[in-house]
């Protein structure tokens, strides 16, 4: 008898998120804490299923009378397993996830208040810049419980909530609940109709989170994004259509019997269930030229979105990257492992490069996910056990980083009214010292720090390409090429996230800024738990190196592995 | 087996690394109990640090051990290892390592920054958000012993990196950029170069320079691991396998080389020099602890540490393997000495002419290192205790130099030596330690300096062939360096008070010594290098000379050490004549005052020429601005807004225009006219038709 | 007798001349009758087709078909006829080409 | 209760749900002569009468279900006028809740016009026709069917007297199906011709005449290209689907959602009956597969494209129908029982969904007295239920999960790959994203814009009940698609066992 844990996790917060909402109409805000709670829950099932190392959890969704036609019966196979690959996804989606559930407490406060016309931005006219920044829809001063000081500054009483903003609270929590459903349903899915379908599953509400609350042009953005992702899924699920026909199921994890062969078979598919799949799901994973929609949606999207969306959910391609190539078509994989790794490498200085022309900090932490999606990408194309397992570990280890670094762009925008433009920033570490703390740890991070978790990922994908290096070969000495640049892209990620700070944090501190402070420990404690864990994990990689490596060693295709 | 290890208590190798890491968190925390609380836990860490290491000595697994008539004999290394990575493909063992090498540095490493503690509590006096000062500092010395104690590379990675982050952070410690705090000279540009850098900057600059060698170095371990599987020295010693196949890949110099430049970055050797004379924007502590007696030493430890190895793994594939890499390591520490050198002769800033003696030194060191390698094998002790040696003496007296130059800036409220000028009677104590630190920097003996970096210069000598033309460098170098030190004291102390100084006293400020927190320690730093300097003919011949060859003979690299004063008699003499040389150069010039130097530099063009080229850092730092900094900040926003926005993002806009432009067309079939939809619904029969006849299997 | 293609030929005649009816006439009565030729065309072949298959004209499937169809033919027309009227009566002709409010 | 109407057997049910039905339509008529224009009385009727028709139906069903342990896959040769076999199930079923559901909205919908009566009356008759058009195994009942439920629904178009458009729809929805009928009679008087029977079960081309001579090939393309033309009026299949817009704009809004359900999915059957059956014989299956995949491609194409810039939410519904058919085809042109069951499947789906979207918007619109896309900003402030149900009908159409749409596409795009046609799969599924923009574009307009004021639109009851069911419908189903998959795919089975297609013909790779 399986215990019912995984299918638990998914499916208590999609349950729940009506609960939510009737919750958040009543009391606001304060309807975070079940929302906090239920991801709680979550997240410990989670751990529970990860430290007594459960069997894989299957429920058949259409019963036997199928039986005759296999593929249509196991469309209906609901299968949620938490393996060593899983595992380092799946905590890190649902620990970021209820992080920034309390975060979003106090930003969506001052979002829902600025949308419903409740606070006027703060004009942030700095003494330098001609036009004074603002963004998008300032609504007229409804409640009057902004006032404007002569200097340009507003200050405001906290407004009271009300039925309005309880039901946006409300809308925001119940769709939140089921985007991060979503999301691990995805992760803890065997079956490529399952995986598809809770792939598409969190595009929906990801989609109205960012339409409803986000900024800018939100509607033609998020659209934007919907639109991309979704070309992107069904690509994927082109390619798992043509999986499924060819193997006679839809079941994938763990590969049942006779479908490598019988995929390795139809060589005359193989290419092209290859493309629809890599290429559906690098939109996902932004790889250059299909990220343009990253970047918009990134910054646009409410900041506790975007430290979803970013840290969490495009590294989720990655994800399936690796178990359909590693457990359906380990052939394929390793023909066209090399071409993954240059597209990784491009990607990983496309993204830096791009994040070094941005002034937008939203932008900027857009751009370097791209990059970051890169050393993944990479990782993947090396082939390796090692390279697997760093892209793996680079989810977590960028899922920590970015997420600290959007959580605290938000703290910027609610505190500084707003403010995104770097060139109007500077000088806040006086301001807001924990925060430049936990920005240094997270951008060290980022650039493969040692006693950051960022390192001991990189060190993992770059060790995958010299050993792919070392292997010999014709290929050897691309190899070698191609994994020093791709170690040399650590420099450029060094010159943005140093360049930021400094713009961010250091130097002179404007005028306009003098009034920001760090404030609620909602948006803190988040912060700082992140920025903790990713030290934690850099100190003792073992906690996810252990159980990852566990599984990527007993994979059913022949990585090089160490001897 | 070539080697022992034997396993030894962990306590007493972990506290001494971890003992700063814990202290300055504890620093942290005691902040809350107030200032003077947070400043003694601080300083109390620094001082337990200083005190673990020096047990380190008396580790009862040091089996024969003797402290008796100035001799050490440590013969055995000890280690212990924990499981760090677990997995089922690898497993990296991780832990501390006592060898001679380690135990030298690191009670170096953790006495140095013991005395700069302390002198920071006079020199940080007053200043705002010292308890990230402190923690930073402690942190830096944590990691720094870290490096030294580390037994694997990723290990000491660890360390490497942590040292480059306290860097950075300590260099742009006055974050708020304000204008005093810049290093230096505004409005000043190098081929329209800024040479001026606020203290984020230089921080930047910094970490990112370095980051460039760790990154070879990194690929160059990784390398290492593709094909050892390992990070742990000794398994690499013990196992070398790895080094054969290696060179059958063609990969086991450049791997070498690699590493090195790791060094390269951290010690600020050419071409990675640049960072350090910018780095001087953070407080002078910081550039007495972390860029002139520490971490930019880590460089040579690093060499120090992998070239045995490199040696001892590469012994089964035939002597000369290895030349490239100790040719490489001596050259470029050789130019880097030369370079910096003539930098130091002619800048202002107090600092930035310390900052370049630092590298310079540091290429002294590098060139013993690398003429280690290249003389005959036996002889390789001799090249490496030198340049051990001069990093010791270098430590000691390079933060000497530093914390006088601190004092000595806070003072006379300037940065430049020009501001200075005539302050030997006010300034006493100062001017006799410093004195003595800068003569011992020139190589006038019987300082340390000077049987340390004649040490190098005979080792360079006596290694022969290409090492020769090193030797001469070497020469010329400490021409340079004599006569700089001198002229730096000169300037200084020597004649006139400046305007500056007059005007200052002409407001009220006293020109006056430096309180007993800041002057003790740099006076016990100058006593050390006299001390040293003293007993320098049995320290060196009789414990560290035996101590590192019998280290090394434990390694595998037997050589028993050979070096002997008497025998390096000549090497001896041409060290001192020169030193003297250049003093009484700079003599004549800052203290008799009877050249004058800008005469000189008007003479003639050539001397002009030069003055301009090692005035602009030999335009190095322009050029690396020119070519790599702006075109990359300026080719990304170009490329950003030429192709991202304008080829990239269209596709945003066309395809739903695209969309747009069909839709437009085929509703535009739909004319509302019933007639036209009668006749679509008759092409609609003669369409199908058509099919049928054209493609179908039906035959008519 | 008269052949089948006989039958044919007129059937296909008729079918082709309601086609042209439709496609070239703008008013709706004509083009109702137009489409009233074409379900003739259709009826006669049903006719003739049933006459051909059983000459004995024991199983006559075709004729009752044929039968039907003129019925509902017949409702048909009440129904298109009230449809046409009320459009008169709002637009005071029954020209398709007027009719062009609902497009694109 | 339940035993008597299963007592009544399978035989005899459609005679027996067309005399019922057939009577309510009577008695509301009678009554409405009478004077007694009661419009409760008449929508208590016909729901009454439709709902019995469900239940009906179910019950039939589900004793096939438990009558026997295996399934019925299985089924005799009919040579009866009418069967009651799975396929009819499913569309008599499908049929049914649209017209139970739009009956419920009915009077809430016609506020402002006195003979609501007589539209329950025609509606139940048009109900009957499609019923009965689903049943059908003679030809000569399948064309009195069509008509039956053809001329009513003219009527139904037209329904609102006063308004132009309403008229215009009328005329030129008339028109059309009018022709397409005499196109319809022409083709099935050649398939007399080839077949000599008019039965639709009796025998098959091929194996009659053309398998004699094959002089008559010419003839049989002819008979299959006027059929196609003749079901693809109804079916809004790309060339024949110029007349949907306009009618689908200019009907009552409700009209539309049955028009474009009811009418359009029970068209469905008749083409896969004669299709699979008559034209089993090879070479015709070829043509005729080859033939639906063109028209597939051709219908989710114009109507997903021309939707992109549709001003009308009418009309966008109205391409979005014509892009559906093209979905439902792709499962005929696979031809496979897996091609099939999503066709069913997706039939089924497609009623619910369309109807739902169709009455939202008639609900909407008689709020805002507009279908402009611009007058729906910022309706999520001003209704609940309607933009709630709009947006998930909308989705469903689009193919998100956990929507019933997504289920029923997926399994169409999966035949297609399944049966070679893996071209037609990358069509369906570039069609499916580019239909997300525009069904997306109407939830963004509802949800996002601002909105022109703040009043509250009212939400009636009738369209609450009728929204709220197909809702669940739509959600249930995807949450838990078996039983309706299950059901599908059972008459994708039995039927493809009845139909005598050669089974080594078909380009199922499994199954």
């Amino acid at each position: 008898m399986v215990e019912p844990i995984l299918i638990q996790a998914v499916l208590v917060p999609i349950i729940l998120s009506p609960v939510a909402y009737f919750l958040g109409k009543r009391y606001g805000s304060k309807s975070a804490w079940f929302t906090f709670v239920v991801l709680l829950y979550s997240t410990l099932l989670l751990l529970y299923a990860a430290s007594h190392s459960l069997p894989p959890e299957q429920y058949s969704f259409f019963p036997q009378s199928l039986a005759g036609s296999p593929l249509l019966s196991s469309i209906g196979i609901v299968g949620f397993y938490l393996d060593g690959i899983s595992l380092p996804f799946a905590l890190t989606i649902y620990i970021i996830c209820t992080a920034v559930a309390l975060y979003s407490v106090p930003y969506m406060k001052h979002r829902i208040f600025e949308q419903e016309g409740m606070v006027t931005e703060v004009v942030t006219a700095s003494p330098n810049s001609k036009q004074p920044q603002q963004s998008e829809s300032i609504m007229p001063n409804k409640t009057g419980a902004v006032t404007v000081t002569e200097t340009g500054e507003a200050r405001y009483a906290e407004p009271t909530e009300n039925q309005r903003t309880n039901e946006r609270f409300a809308l925001y929590f119940a769709l939140y609940l089921l985007y991060s459903a979503g999301m691990m349903g995805t992760v803890l899915s065997t079956n490529l109709i399952e995986l598809y379908f809770f792939f598409e599953f969190m595009l929906i509400p990801s989609y109205f989170l960012i339409a409803e609350f986000g900024y800018g042009a939100r509607g033609r953005i998020s659209l934007m994004y919907l639109l991309w992702t979704h070309i992107g899924a069904l690509l994927m699920l082109l390619g798992f259509l043509t999986i499924g026909t060819v193997t006679s199921t839809f079941v994938f994890n763990p590969p049942p019997a006779g479908a490598v062969t019988a995929l390795a078979a139809a060589t005359g598919l193989i290419p092209w269930i290859v493309f629809a799949i890599i290429v559906g799901l690098f939109v996902k994973l932004a790889a250059p030229p299909l990220h343009i929609w990253l970047p918009y949606a990134h910054a646009e999207a409410p900041t506790p979105i975007s430290a979803l969306l970013s840290p969490a959910m495009i590294g989720i391609g990655g994800y399936i990257v690796i178990r359909i190539l590693t457990l359906l078509l380990p052939t394929a994989y390793q023909d066209i492992d090399m071409g993954i790794a240059v597209w990784g490498l491009i990607t990983m200085y496309y993204g830096g490069l791009m994040a070094l022309a941005q002034d937008d900090i939203k932008r900027l932490f857009a751009y370097s996910s791209i990059s970051q999606m890169g050393y993944i990408i990479f990782g993947i194309g090396t082939a390796t056990s090692l390279g697997v397992s760093g892209a793996a570990f680079q989810f977590v280890s960028h899922g920590t980083a970015k997420a600290v670094l959007f959580m605290i762009a938000g703290l910027i925008i609610v505190r500084a009214g707003g403010l995104r433009s770097i060139k109007q920033m500077g000088g806040l570490s006086t301001k807001l010292p924990i925060c430049a703390v936990c920005a240094t740890i997270a951008f060290l991070g980022l650039l493969g720090f040692p006693e950051t978790n960022g390192f001991q990922s990189e060190w993992l994908i770059f060790a995958g390409g010299l050993q792919r290096a070392a292997l010999g070969g014709s290929s050897g000495q691309i190899w070698l090429v191609i994994s020093i640049l791709a170690v040399l892209s650590t420099a450029l990620t060094s010159v943005y996230a140093l360049w930021t700070m400094k713009r961010v944090f250091f130097g002179k501190l404007p005028e306009h800024l003098s009034k920001v402070s760090e404030g609620s420990a909602y948006m803190l404690a988040p912060i700082i738990f992140l920025a903790a864990l990713t030290i934690l994990l850099g100190v003792f990689p073992g906690l996810i190196d252990g159980p990852l490596f566990h599984t990527v060693a007993g994979l059913p295709i022949t990585l090089p592995n160490l001897p | 087996m070539a080697f022992s290890l034997s396993s030894c208590s962990d306590l007493i190798p972990n506290l001494v690394w971890m003992v700063p890491i814990i202290g300055g968190a504890l620093s942290v925390l005691a902040a809350g109990f107030g200032d003077r609380a947070r400043n003694y836990v601080a300083i109390a860490t620094g001082f337990v640090t200083a005190l673990t290491a020096t047990l380190l000595l008396l580790l009862p697994e040091f089996t024969t051990y003797t402290l008796g008539g100035g001799i050490w004999d440590i013969t055995h290394v000890c280690g212990v290892q924990e499981t760090w990575i677990s997995t089922p493909l690898f497993t990296i063992q991780a832990g501390v390592l006592v060898d001679p090498l380690t135990a030298v540095l690191a009670l170096t490493v953790s006495w140095v920054s013991f005395l700069i503690l302390v002198y920071s509590l006079g020199y940080m006096k007053g200043e705002r958000n010292l308890t990230r000062y402190y923690f930073l500092m402690n942190f830096f010395i944590g990691n720094m012993l870290l490096i030294v104690m580390s037994d694997n590379f990723l290990l000491l990675f660890l360390g490497w990196e942590g040292v480059g982050y306290c860097s950075y952070a300590l260099i742009g410690f006055w974050h708020s950029d304000e204008m005093k705090y810049w290093v230096g000279t505004h409005g000043e540009t190098t081929a329209g170069v800024p040479e001026a850098y606020s203290p984020t900057n230089a921080g930047m600059k910094a970490f990112i320079m370095t980051r460039i060698g760790d990154i070879a170095f990194l690929v160059g371990i990784l390398l290492i691991f593709a094909y050892a599987h390992t990070f742990d020295f000794y398994k690499l010693v013990q196992n070398t396998s790895w080094a054969s196949d290696l060179a059958a890949s063609g990969l086991l110099v450049p791997a070498a080389i690699l590493i090195f430049g790791g060094a390269v970055g951290k010690s600020a050797q050419f071409p990675l020099h640049e960072w350090l004379p910018d780095a001087m924007a953070g407080p002078t502590s910081v550039s007495a602890l972390i860029h002139a007696a520490t971490m930019v030493n880590a460089g040579v430890f690093l060499v120090g540490t992998v070239g045995p190895i490199f040696l001892i793994a590469s012994a089964s594939l035939g002597t000369g393997v290895m030349f490239p890499f100790f040719a490489t390591v001596a050259a470029i520490g050789a130019f880097t000495a030369l370079l910096a050198a003539s930098q130091a002769m002619v800048h202002d800033e107090v600092k930035k002419v310390l900052a370049y003696s630092t590298v310079s030194q540091i290429g002294y060191m590098m060139l013993g290192l690398g003429v280690a390698g290249l003389s005959a094998p036996a002889d390789f002790s001799i090249g490496f205790t030198a340049g051990f040696f001069h990093l010791i003496s270098q430590a000691l007296f390079k933060a000497g130099l530093f914390m006088c130059a601190g004092w000595l800036i806070h003072v006379t409220e300037s940065k430049y030596a020009s501001q200075m000028g005539g302050l030997r009677k006010e300034l006493k104590i100062t001017f006799i330690a410093m004195m003595i630190v800068a003569l011992s920097l020139a190589g006038f003996p019987p300082l340390s300096g000077f049987w340390s970096k004649d040490a190098i210069l005979g080792a360079a000598l006596q290694a022969g062939g290409i090492s020769t033309i090193f030797y001469i460098v070497g020469i010329v170098t400490a021409l340079m360096t004599a006569f700089y030190s001198i002229r730096l004291i000169g300037i200084i102390f020597a004649g006139k008070k400046s305007e500056n100084i007059e005007n200052l006293e002409a407001k009220g400020h006293h020109i006056h010594e430096a309180p007993g927190t800041m002057w003790v320690p740099y006076v016990i730093l100058a006593g050390a290098t006299l001390v040293i300097g003293i007993l320098a003919p049995i320290f060196l011949q009789q414990s560290l000379g035996s101590l590192f060859s019998k280290y090394l003979a434990n390694l595998g690299v037997v050589s028993p050490y050979s070096f002997n004063l008497g025998s390096e008699a000549l090497s001896l003499s041409i060290g001192f004549g020169i030193s003297v040389l250049g003093i009484f150069i700079a003599y004549l010039a800052y203290i008799r005052r009877s050249i004058s130097p800008v005469a000189v530099v008007n003479s003639s063009p050539v001397i002009y020429g030069f003055y301009h080229f090692f005035l602009h850092r030999w335009y190095i730092n322009a050029f690396y601005y020119k070519v790599i900094v702006y075109p990359i900040s300026r080719g990304t926003t170009w490329i950003f807004r030429n192709f991202e926005q304008k080829v990239i993002e269209p596709v945003n806009i066309g395809a739903p225009e695209f969309g747009s432009d069909v839709s437009g067309l085929l509703r535009r079939i739909q004319t509302g006219i019933e007639e036209e939809y009668l006749f679509a619904f008759g092409i609609g029969i003669a369409l199908l038709i058509i099919i049928f006849f054209l493609f179908g299997y039906v035959t008519i | 007798m008269v052949p089948l293609i006989d039958y044919l030929i007129v059937s296909s005649i008729l079918f082709v001349i309601g086609v042209y009816g439709l496609v070239s006439k703008g008013n709706a009565l004509r083009l109702f009758f137009a489409i009233e030729i074409v379900v003739n065309a259709a009826n006669l072949n049903l006719v003739a087709f049933s006459r051909y298959l059983t000459p004995a004209g024991y199983a006559a499937e075709g004729q009752t078909f044929a039968l039907f169809s003129i019925a509902i033919a017949a409702a048909e027309a009440a129904v298109g006829l009230a449809i046409v009227l009320v459009v008169f009566r709002l637009h005071k002709n029954v020209d398709v080409f007027g009719l062009r409010k609902l497009k694109n | 209760m339940s035993s008597v109407l299963t007592s009544l057997g399978p035989e005899g049910m459609p005679i027996d749900l067309t005399i019922v039905l057939a009577t309510i339509g009577l008695i509301i008529i009678i009554l409405t002569v009478l004077g007694n224009r009661s419009k409760y009385l008449a929508m208590g009727l016909a729901s009454g009468g439709f709902a019995f028709g469900i239940i009906f139906i179910a019950l039939q069903a589900l004793g096939f279900f438990s009558s026997s342990s295996s399934l019925p896959y299985s089924v005799p040769i009919v040579t009866d006028v009418v069967t009651t076999d799975w396929v009819s199930y499913i569309f008599g079923i499908a049929i049914l809740i649209v017209a139970f559901l739009v009956g419920l909205t009915v009077v809430d919908y016609f506020t402002d016009e006195s003979n609501v009566t007589t539209f329950y009356a025609l509606l139940i008759f048009t109900t009957i026709g499609a019923l009965l058009l689903a049943f059908s195994t003679d030809l000569l009942m399948m064309f009195v069917a069509w008509e039956l439920m053809s001329i009513p629904s003219y009527v139904l178009t037209g329904f609102k007297k006063k308004d132009p458009a309403s008229n215009e729809a009328a005329v030129k929805y008339f028109l059309v199906s009018a022709f397409a009928s005499a196109v319809l009679l022409y083709g099935i008087s050649l398939i007399y011709l080839l077949t000599g029977t008019t039965s639709i079960y009796g025998n098959s081309v091929g194996t009659t005449i053309v398998s004699v001579s094959s002089g008559y090939g010419p003839v049989g393309i002819l008979a299959l290209t006027f059929l196609l033309a003749g079901f693809g009026i109804k079916l809004a299949a790309v060339p024949f689907h110029m007349w949907i817009p306009d009618a689908y704009q200019g009907a009552p809004t409700i009209v539309s959602g049955l028009l474009s359900t009811a009418t359009k999915g029970a068209t469905f059957a008749p083409a896969a009956r004669i299709f699979f059956v008559i034209f089993s014989f090879s070479t015709f299956q070829h043509d005729w597969s080859l033939t639906f995949a063109v028209l597939a491609v051709l219908s989710m194409t114009l109507g997903n494209f021309a939707a992109l810039t549709q001003k009308s939410v009418t009309r966008i519904l109205a391409y979005s129908s014509i892009g559906q058919a093209g979905y439902i085809l792709i499962g005929f042109a696979a031809g496979s029982i897996l091609g099939l069951t999503g066709s069913f499947f997706h039939i089924l789906n497609y009623a619910s969904m369309q109807v739902c979207a169709f009455l939202a918007v008639a609900l909407i619109i008689q709020g805002t007295r507009s279908d402009n896309l611009d007058t729906f900003n910022g309706l999520g402030k001003r209704m609940t239920l309607a933009p709630i149900a709009l947006t998930l009908s909308l989705l469903a159409l689009g193919g998100f999960p956990p929507l019933s749409g997504f289920w029923s596409k997926l399994t169409l795009f999966l035949s297609a790959i399944n049966s070679n046609l893996a071209w037609l799969a990358v069509v369906g599924i570039i069609n499916s994203f580019v239909s997300i923009a525009f069904y997306v574009r109407i939830v963004k307009h509802m949800y996002l814009d601002q909105a022109p004021s703040d009043t509250r639109l009212p939400e009636t009851n009738g369209f609450r009940v009728a929204l709220i069911i197909a809702v669940l419908i739509i959600v249930a189903t995807g949450v838990y698609p078996y039983p309706l998959y299950q059901l599908a795919y059972t008459a994708a089975r039995s039927f493809l066992a009845s139909a005598s297609i050669i089974p080594a013909l078909l380009r199922s790779v499994f199954l």
